[in-house]
């Protein structure tokens, strides 16, 4: 399979889409990398809550150049800002309300993504890797709505929109709804139902150009 | 935009259905949500569950639903107090039911709950009746018995201050099952003595995380239980 | 078995010896009643930090008339101060304190001790009580040592130190010391070992007033 | 009469010895008691176990511990940082064991450990590889794994002011691992930016009680991690 470089939606028009999809007054946890650029693009009008994982519900914009605080960071170390109404927590507090589904999103790379929704985002499985975990998997277990932004293929030209995930698991059944470059993609009981197209992107198209059996 | 406070107990209140299982906060009056409790006895929903560490004091607050016969069962580690009524006399006669559980047992039921920790094993109760038909296990030569979470559809929770986002603070002994019961709840509904700006309460010293609260409801000069029974007093008011 | 009343330890004593066994420095729960009376008697040079389930760290004395805190209570519904360095923290986390074996001694009454240690004081399994357990079952699992204050017989006469617990047990094998007005008696074991004789009570006279059998 | 407060790092780690379990607070740099680490490497201790979200950065701090071949195993969640060398290097040669821990179950195991919690439930890592060969359960149709207290024998913990009581409270996201650490271990030892008298801190905002620390030591200037790290420094210093 091939898909060409720098078409459908840039990264940025995939965190909009994502944004557009998180209700006025959701509790947010965003993954590192990405998933942390839609924060940027929440419609107006909408008051989210970010909370991160590491001790914090109320996470604000990255600390400006200058004003870093090494002891607010957010789970990717980044120095970050706290809002008005903020509260710190230790970890266990923090997972609790991840793992007692009081978090109504979470944004999510992926690795790959199945037909089912299992998603594989921590481990490729190679041997010579370090293996970490984070949070992940505590996150899709336990946040009510797992949304997976990532491109459609890897670098190299794969899927990572897959029948079956073939790296190890982070959760099994988790993921709600897919964001890559060419399409939004929602898994439901009976399958991955496309339902956006990025613009010149056909559903034939996209389909060839993926692992996974989709529907229109 | 989020705004958790509503204007008064019965539109905090308005979403109870009968049958619900529902926590309300409190060691004895310290925490009692009785203008919410008062609320519900208004409302008037039937057979519901109720955990609440104690089983109410005279005839107001707890004591005050239990007497409207709202309650079918109810969960606590001491149903006794120096001046309960309603509940023993409900309970010897057979018309409330009673599941006693160990105060810390009870507390980490509930916190559990709000964890998404579906069972754990607590080593209180263990060689007692009250682990009676429970699965127990040995971990390092103890033995522990197997507890499960206390879920919850509804908490009626006091406080002292909160905000606009739901973020909460208590006053001394009053914390004592409010912070576990709001995440516990697919609802929590919270009186507080004061309404504070968001960003007035010190981001190191909130104690419930706004996350967990869905309605907050202020009364600023809550009834004391200890005075009404003191003053043999009834609700409904007469 | 007859027990001539006024006779051994008055309570005051009793608490006093009690409190002598107390540590330098301990994290101590008292139970609701006659254990109260503990906390007057630490001899002088020792600080210790009384713990109240219901959410303190730090109780200081019984609050004095008209400066009552309707918020601010022990487990007995007492209303009572905190002393300067308290600190107040919920039910879940005060009862982590106490399962997690934090507390250092907890001093409780009893309705019966038995010669392996076994505590019954939460029901005389009377159906026509109202069962109340309250937090005595997690304080006699979790607490490192527990001991008993108690008249040696019940008002009617039966010595409450016994063979084998008739009443619904609160914990079995718990207890570490009793204190009674005839006598100190340790848990060991080999049984209960009497450490200390009330003036004027022999072993003898204790022995046959005690179900349970004693040891020297 | 209570004071816990000891006058240098090497007196706070006096009581360590060769094959214990050691927590140590921090998420990255955020929280992580540097100063008690170094401490800990001048004194030698061997075979050790630790308890970390992390592995270490650069070559201080954790990483020196590790390379200074101190420890045997880790158990964490995310032993790679953007400049973690030491671990990988050690990882990749056999030469120190790995424990993975889901972010959550690691904090969880170790607030069981304090808590008296031996086991629970949860359904993090479940039809993942981090569940092999481990206990699972349906509750409700649900299927969760069975995990352990992590109880140690020692936590090195950073926090941000301290009373000679022990009573803690920590800064921002630096808190993170701390409380639950300092509840789940045999001693806990503690650094603080400053010591407060009693009564100073509001006892409705202490986040560590005192009960659960053994040792506090103030290190009013704690280096910065991230700083050793970019200005590549190694501990011991040369």
């Amino acid at each position: 399979m091939e898909i060409k470089e720098n078409i459908g939606w840039t990264v940025s028009e995939m965190a909009r889409k994502v944004a557009t999809d998180i209700h006025d007054g959701a509790y947010v946890n965003l993954g590192i990398g990405i998933p942390e650029m839609v924060a940027s693009y929440i419609p107006e009008g909408r008051e989210v809550i970010y909370h991160t994982e590491n001790g914090l519900l109320g996470m604000g914009k990255v600390a400006e150049k200058g004003t870093e605080d090494f002891e607010l960071v957010n789970a990717g170390k980044k120095y970050i800002t706290a809002i008005p109404g903020a509260a710190y927590f230790h970890h266990a507090d923090s997972f609790a309300m991840i793992r007692g589904g009081h978090i109504d999103i979470c944004v999510l790379g992926a690795y790959q993504v199945s037909e089912e929704g299992d998603l594989a985002n921590w481990s490729t499985g190679d041997p010579n890797d370090v293996p970490a975990v984070g949070g992940a998997m505590d996150l899709v277990a336990g946040v009510k709505t797992i949304f997976v932004i990532t491109q459609h293929a890897t670098k190299s030209g794969e899927s990572k929109i897959v029948k079956k995930c073939t790296y190890p698991l982070t959760g099994k059944n988790v993921v709600s709804r897919i964001y890559t470059n060419l399409a939004v993609i929602d898994v439901t009981d009976k399958g991955l139902l496309v339902k956006e197209l990025a613009p010149d992107i056909s559903f034939e198209y996209l389909q060839q150009n993926t692992d996974a059996t989709l529907f229109q | 935009m989020i705004n958790k406070i509503v204007n008064s107990s019965e539109e905090a209140v308005a979403d109870i259905f009968d049958g619900a299982t529902i926590l309300i906060s409190g060691f004895g009056e310290a925490g009692s949500p009785i203008e919410l409790i008062h609320a519900l006895v208004d409302r008037g929903n039937r057979n519901l569950t109720i955990v609440s560490n104690n089983a109410g004091s005279g005839y107001v607050g707890l004591a005050a639903l239990i007497e409207n016969k709202q309650v079918k069962k109810i969960i606590c580690s001491f149903p006794r107090t120096a001046i309960s009524v309603v509940f023993p006399e409900m309970y010897r006669k057979g018309e409330i039911e009673l599941e006693l559980v160990p105060q810390g047992t009870l507390a980490e039921r509930i916190r559990a709950a709000g964890a998404g920790i579906p069972a754990f094993f607590t080593p209180a109760s263990v060689n007692t009746p009250l682990a009676k038909d429970k699965e127990t296990r040995v971990f390092n030569g103890k033995t522990y018995v197997l507890e499960h979470a206390l879920n919850a559809d509804f908490s009626l929770v006091k406080c002292h201050s909160a905000d606009k986002y739901g973020n909460l603070i208590y006053n001394k002994t009053a914390r004592n099952f409010g912070p576990v019961m709001c995440m516990a709840a697919k609802t929590t509904i919270v009186q507080t003595k004061k309404i504070l700006e968001v960003g007035q309460i010190d981001p190191e010293c909130v104690v419930t995380p706004g996350i967990f609260v869905k309605k907050v409801v202020e009364i600023s000069n809550p009834a004391d239980e200890s005075v009404l029974v003191a003053e043999n007093r009834r609700y409904p008011w007469k």
